[in-house]
């Protein structure tokens, strides 16, 4: 029982405990645990956790599959990339290299490349006589299996060149380029989640056409300092003249009044009132585009960003930041306890 | 009127597929036929340009590459667009990454600018010094001795056999340094690490997102000009007179923008004649 | 341009076509590229958490290489143990020892994770569940420490610190840059906001009103943040689009093409057969 | 001053304190001298503020109306015969979001098993995953109906962000749930959710800290928990007195701070204007 339930929580509250007063005690130990040890124990941790969580999904797909369970045949594709990708990570390589040391004849030895790295002959010799005394020439695209790398290495060697395969260290082959489980960033795992993330630009569209409604005032300034954000920052905003928004801000004071009085006369007057000062204004000053600078959408999207939106956000944050502290305390302190199952 | 206003109406319920159509034709359509909209430069990434422009013929760049995979259609752009201006100004261009896939990225572009268009000799106009893991002690490892950071460069040459390393040993031998930047590490800790302690003249570009975070580093003249995002890549290839990605993708981006805004006025002005008439009845 | 990266750019366009296809609406090929993503991922993330986690920063500390020969029975014993790992995976510990720059002195400390790795991977029994509570209390433990103080000192302390603004030496009204108008707004905006998130009393009569104008700013700030991300959005959906127009140019056999037209006719296909069978 | 134990603990610790102060403070990091000053107040009001509830002080909280929705769509789950859909967020147990989105995630277990209703919980994160079948077996447990609870019904996808929104959209499209809630850290994928779970028709509660995808949640889903609201939900469906204090702890802490701003402007005026020497901004050091 204590195993179970009073030693957790006592584990909580000491590592919390050190983890926030740890700040201020300057002596290594503790110092090295809270800035690095900590985080670094608890992605280790999560890392063996994440083979925990692959036997879970393997599981449930596989009963999907067993059962024939309805859309079985996409379960079994997932349990398929699984396994390519585990193969991929850790048992087979696909990425052996060929570096050639040393050559009698660079003639000889170029036919042998020519045909490897898909040049003429003459450009091959051209490598292998610029190379370096004493350095070695790695050939560019690494061989997909051992024996097709131990392969030209066979050839080279009989053409009177010394060559010998190397292959890419278990751990590095993550990031080489040319080994399988790159093949796999490359062309499945970049593509699929670049296209989910483009799919965002769908979403924002179709979400921004359903919510962006003059409902209230909140909706309102929402919708009005989200467009002026859009339009001021593409450089299309910036032949958006001043005086065009000016206008429109005429005739959105006049619905205003609308709505107000309820008088047709009021708002005759203050559209056509509105509509010639601004005519009469934009004949004095000559039309510029971005005068005056309150109307011009560049600089309006840079003061609303500047000043209004980090006055709110800067609430939310604080709001967060105490949420935040406060709940820690609670776990610390294990006044809240039911993420154990308490 | 009465049709008029019922069609309103049934469109305001509109199946979103046929906003996700638009929005799919009004990105491809300009990518295919260029509307060539004038792109006007905001005077930050003016300012980068002429930065660039002080630099001479034989002048040293360090540029890093601090992007991947996910932000590239942000930044490579701009990475691109700016090679293309230091290869054309003769400048001697060094890469470092401190991102994994910056390295890749730099590869990328090097690729099409140095050895397809400017046909640049390696090791003689340009190095890739490659990716370094450690963020900010890789900054100022290079601020204090580049050798100690790199002793080979991404190919495994070593660093002394590359002809255009010789006398360059810390971040100050440099005349210009820029940082195409998609987070952390990036712009931020060129700043506090290189560009404040060295004096180095530098200049950025970043997503647009980071735009507002770097942009006090802009104001107070510790960064010379920024360009942000996808726009401010279009604004360089225009000032460097050789349209790109950039430009190609503003079109796209503006009338994107526009269209968005367009179902925006079009939504509410359905919304508002429905509530009109279910007030009515 | 070699076999495998044609073939790869196949593959890649199957499966950008398969997830767009989805705003079609759900169907086989956005199905395929679900699972197939979900699974690939799941051992992506697997691989790599072991290659750049467990391996260099756990076995490498437990065992790094020594310096000159090993001396001491327990250490000549640990060591051991390791040999034995290494003979039935060879690719994981090396020869040796590890050397992923951690020293040349064993990490005893680093047992402590490893047994709660070890009692999370045991957990699986369900008898044994219980000891996954343990690595679950040293994670939140941890969690709430570190992040108690991170955000009081930035979230809280370094918010109020910004709000304190400053009035002086500066003009009465400008757009750009600062003004004393414009630090109004902001002293202003964070309070109200601040308030709306008042929990213990209603809002409502004078007290509704200062939570009112806060909702406002939040408002404001939530439209801004909205305008922005629409457009980053819109430059990766371009991204997206350039590659697929260059997968779709001859030296990747018009991959785009061919894909995009058999999955047209294909999804028409399956529309017409499933509108039969509703009909029926 | 009603809590004398409380007190006289508080004194003793920050008698102890000075002593160890005057003694030369060994060890002791100087320059976060302000932080160490403010987590034990913000600390001490929030512990005294529980204490007080304990007790048996009476606090009324305004109402949030998403949280009282969560109850109505899990009713309305089980009238149209559906499951719950709850995503505790993408990242794992070192956010203290995500811990929070686990115990609210408890409560709601709470509901389902009294509502007989079927809960679908896909994680994104091994652990999570551990936690949430904790959570939920107690829950199930405590409603007196273990026979309703499975393992399985909190279940791994993986730990990709966008694989992971992928598979919960696979699960809404299909599974059609009639109640989606997401409460946790979110990320981008955070509209990818919202708008799939729009466009079956489903009720939608969000609730995250997330600064940046509050406003996507707010503009697709039904409701949403903004920031500190999402941390108070454990305390307003509990309705534990202990929970509660805390929320009132807090409370009392916004008006502190609001009071700091506030002065702390004015003493940056008279400062300014060269009135005092005494600067207040640099005295609130952040480190």
């Amino acid at each position: 029982m204590f195993m179970k339930r009073q030693l957790p929580i006592a584990i909580a509250a000491t590592i919390g405990f050190l983890t926030l007063f740890g700040w201020f005690v300057d002596e290594p130990h503790i110092k090295s645990f809270v800035d690095d040890d900590a985080t670094q124990w608890f992605d280790i941790l999560a890392s063996f956790a994440m083979f925990l969580g692959a036997l879970n999904l393997l599981k449930m797909q596989a009963i999907k599959v067993i059962r024939k369970q309805k859309g079985w045949p996409y379960a079994a594709l997932a349990i398929l990339g699984f396994t390519f990708s585990f193969t991929a990570g850790f048992i087979l390589l696909g990425s052996y290299n060929v570096e050639i040391s040393q050559y009698d004849d660079p003639a000889k030895v170029a036919t042998v490349l020519a045909s490897e790295i898909n040049l003429d002959e003459k450009s091959a010799e051209n490598i292998l006589i610029a190379m370096p005394e004493g350095d070695t020439y790695i050939i560019d695209t690494p061989y997909f299996t051992k024996s097709g790398a131990d392969n030209v290495v066979e050839q080279i060697n009989a053409a009177g060149g010394t060559a010998n395969m190397r292959a890419t260290e278990w751990g590095s082959h993550i990031s080489t380029r040319g080994s399988l489980f790159n093949w796999m960033f490359r062309f499945i795992f970049t593509p699929l989640s670049a296209t989910m993330f483009a799919l965002l630009a769908f979403f924002v569209a179709s979400a921004s056409y359903r919510a962006f409604k003059i409902r209230n005032f909140e909706a309102t300034l929402l919708l009005i300092s989200g467009i002026i954000i859009m339009l001021g920052r593409v450089p299309i905003g910036g032949h958006i003249s001043a005086w065009f928004i000016l206008y429109i801000v005429v005739l959105a004071l006049s619905a205003g009044v609308n709505t107000w009085f309820k008088n047709r006369t009021y708002t005759l007057a203050s559209v056509v009132g509105g509509v010639l000062l601004v005519t009469i204004a934009g004949f004095i000053m000559g039309w510029p585009v971005d005068q005056p600078a309150i109307f011009y959408l560049p600089v309006l999207q840079d003061w609303i960003y500047n000043n209004p939106n980090v006055a709110g956000a800067r609430a939310i944050m604080i709001g967060i930041g105490l949420g935040i502290f406060a709940t820690s305390i609670r776990y610390i302190l294990g006044i809240e306890k039911s993420y154990i199952g308490e | 009127m009465e049709k008029f206003l019922d069609f309103i109406v049934r469109a305001g319920s509109l199946d979103r597929r046929y906003i996700f159509i638009v929005i799919a034709l009004v990105v491809i359509l300009p990518l295919f036929f260029p509307l060539g909209l004038p792109i006007r430069p905001t005077s930050s990434s003016q300012d980068v340009y002429n930065t660039v422009e002080k630099l001479e013929a034989g002048d040293k760049a360090l540029v890093s590459f601090e992007y991947g995979p996910s932000t590239k259609p942000e930044i490579h752009p701009m990475a691109v667009a700016l090679l293309r201006h230091l290869f054309q100004k003769d400048v001697k261009v060094y890469i470092t990454c401190l991102w994994p896939d910056g390295q890749f990225m730099a590869m990328e572009a090097l690729e099409q600018v140095a050895d397809n268009q400017y046909n640049k000799v390696y090791g003689e106009d340009y190095v890739l010094l490659g990716y370094r893991p450690g963020a900010e002690a890789i900054i100022k490892g290079l601020v204090s001795n580049i050798r100690k950071v790199y002793t080979v460069d991404s190919r495994g040459d070593f660093l002394d056999d590359i002809p255009m390393m010789v006398d360059v040993n810390q971040v100050a031998d440099f005349d210009f340094l820029f940082s195409a930047s998609a987070g952390y590490p990036g712009t931020v800790e060129w700043v506090q690490y290189a560009a404040d302690p060295v004096g180095i003249t530098m200049s950025t570009g970043t997503t647009s997102i980071q735009v507002n975070e770097v942009m006090p580093y802009v104001q107070s003249g510790q960064i010379q000009g920024i360009l942000g995002g996808m726009p401010g890549a279009a604004e360089y290839e225009s000032l460097i007179g050789q349209a790109g990605i950039g430009t190609s993708g503003m079109d796209a981006q503006s009338v994107a923008h526009l269209v968005i805004v367009g179902f925006i006025i079009f939504g509410n002005i359905s919304f508002f004649v429905e509530r009109r008439r279910s007030k009515k009845y | 341009m070699n076999g495998s990266e044609i073939f790869g750019a196949w593959v890649a366009v199957f499966l950008t076509l398969g997830i767009f296809s989805y705003l079609y609406k759900d169907n086989p090929f956005y199905k395929i590229a679900e699972h197939v993503f979900v699974g690939v991922s799941a051992g992506y993330w697997m691989t790599m958490a072991f290659w750049t986690q467990v391996q260099p920063n756990l076995f490498g500390r437990l065992w790094p290489i020594p310096e000159g020969e090993i001396s001491g029975f327990l250490m000549k014993a640990w060591y051991g143990i390791y040999n034995i790992f290494g003979f039935v995976l060879p690719s994981v510990f090396p020869d040796g020892g590890i050397d992923k720059g951690h020293g040349h002195d064993p990490h005893f400390l680093y047992l402590l994770p490893f047994a709660l790795g070890i009692m999370m991977l045991l957990s699986v029994s369900s008898k044994l569940s219980w000891l996954a509570r343990l690595g679950i209390a040293y994670t939140v433990g941890m969690a709430a420490g570190l992040r108690a103080y991170a955000f009081l000192n930035s979230n809280v302390l370094g918010q109020i610190k910004g709000s304190a603004v400053s009035f002086v030496d500066m003009p009465w009204f400008s757009l750009t840059g600062v003004s004393v108008f414009n630090n109004l707004i902001i002293l202003v905006g964070t309070i109200t906001g601040l308030l709306y998130f008042y929990f213990s009393k209603e809002h409502s009569g004078h007290f509704g009103k200062v939570t009112r104008v806060g909702i406002y700013f939040l408002m404001i700030s939530f439209g801004a943040s909205f305008g922005f991300a629409v457009m980053g959005r819109i430059s990766l959906l371009i991204g997206r689009f350039t590659d697929l127009i260059t997968y779709g140019t001859s030296t990747y056999s018009y991959a785009s093409i061919w894909v995009l037209l058999i999955m047209i006719v294909l999804l028409v296909v399956w529309t017409i057969k499933g509108e039969k069978k509703t009909v029926s | 001053m009603k809590d004398k134990q409380f007190w006289s603990v508080a004194g003793i610790i920050f008698v102890l304190f000075m002593i160890y102060w005057v003694a030369g403070h060994p060890f002791f990091v100087t320059e976060r001298g302000v932080m160490f000053w403010s987590i034990l107040i913000v600390g001490g009001v929030l512990i005294y503020s529980t204490r007080m509830a304990k007790r048996g002080e009476e606090i009324i909280l305004r109402s949030i109306p998403g949280l009282k929705a969560v109850e109505e769509a899990v009713g309305r789950s089980t009238e149209m015969g559906k499951p719950v859909l709850y995503v505790p967020g993408i990242m794992d147990m070192d956010q203290v979001e995500t811990v929070a989105g686990v115990v609210v995630l408890g409560h709601v277990a709470k509901m389902t098993a009294r509502y007989e209703t079927s809960l679908n919980v896909p994680v994104s994160r091994a652990i999570v995953m551990k936690a949430a079948r904790e959570s939920c077996r107690e829950s199930y447990l405590m409603e007196g109906r273990p026979d309703l609870f499975h393992d399985d019904m909190v279940h791994y996808l993986t730990d990709d962000q966008f694989a992971y929104a992928a598979g919960v959209n696979g699960i809404m499209l299909r599974e059609e749930p009639a109640a989606c809630l997401y409460m946790g850290k979110f990320y981008a994928e955070s509209l990818l959710l919202a708008e799939t779970g729009n466009s079956i028709g489903a009720i939608q509660i969000a609730g995250t800290a997330s600064p940046s995808q509050i406003p996507f949640f707010v503009t697709a889903c039904d409701y949403t928990l903004i920031g500190e609201e999402f941390f108070a939900a454990s305390a307003y469906l509990s309705q534990e007195p202990e929970l509660i204090g805390g929320v009132k702890g807090q409370d009392y802490l916004k008006i502190l701070a609001i009071g700091v701003m506030i002065l702390g402007t004015i003493f940056n005026f008279f400062h300014d204007l060269g009135w005092t020497s005494w600067d207040f901004l640099a005295y609130l050091t952040v480190q």
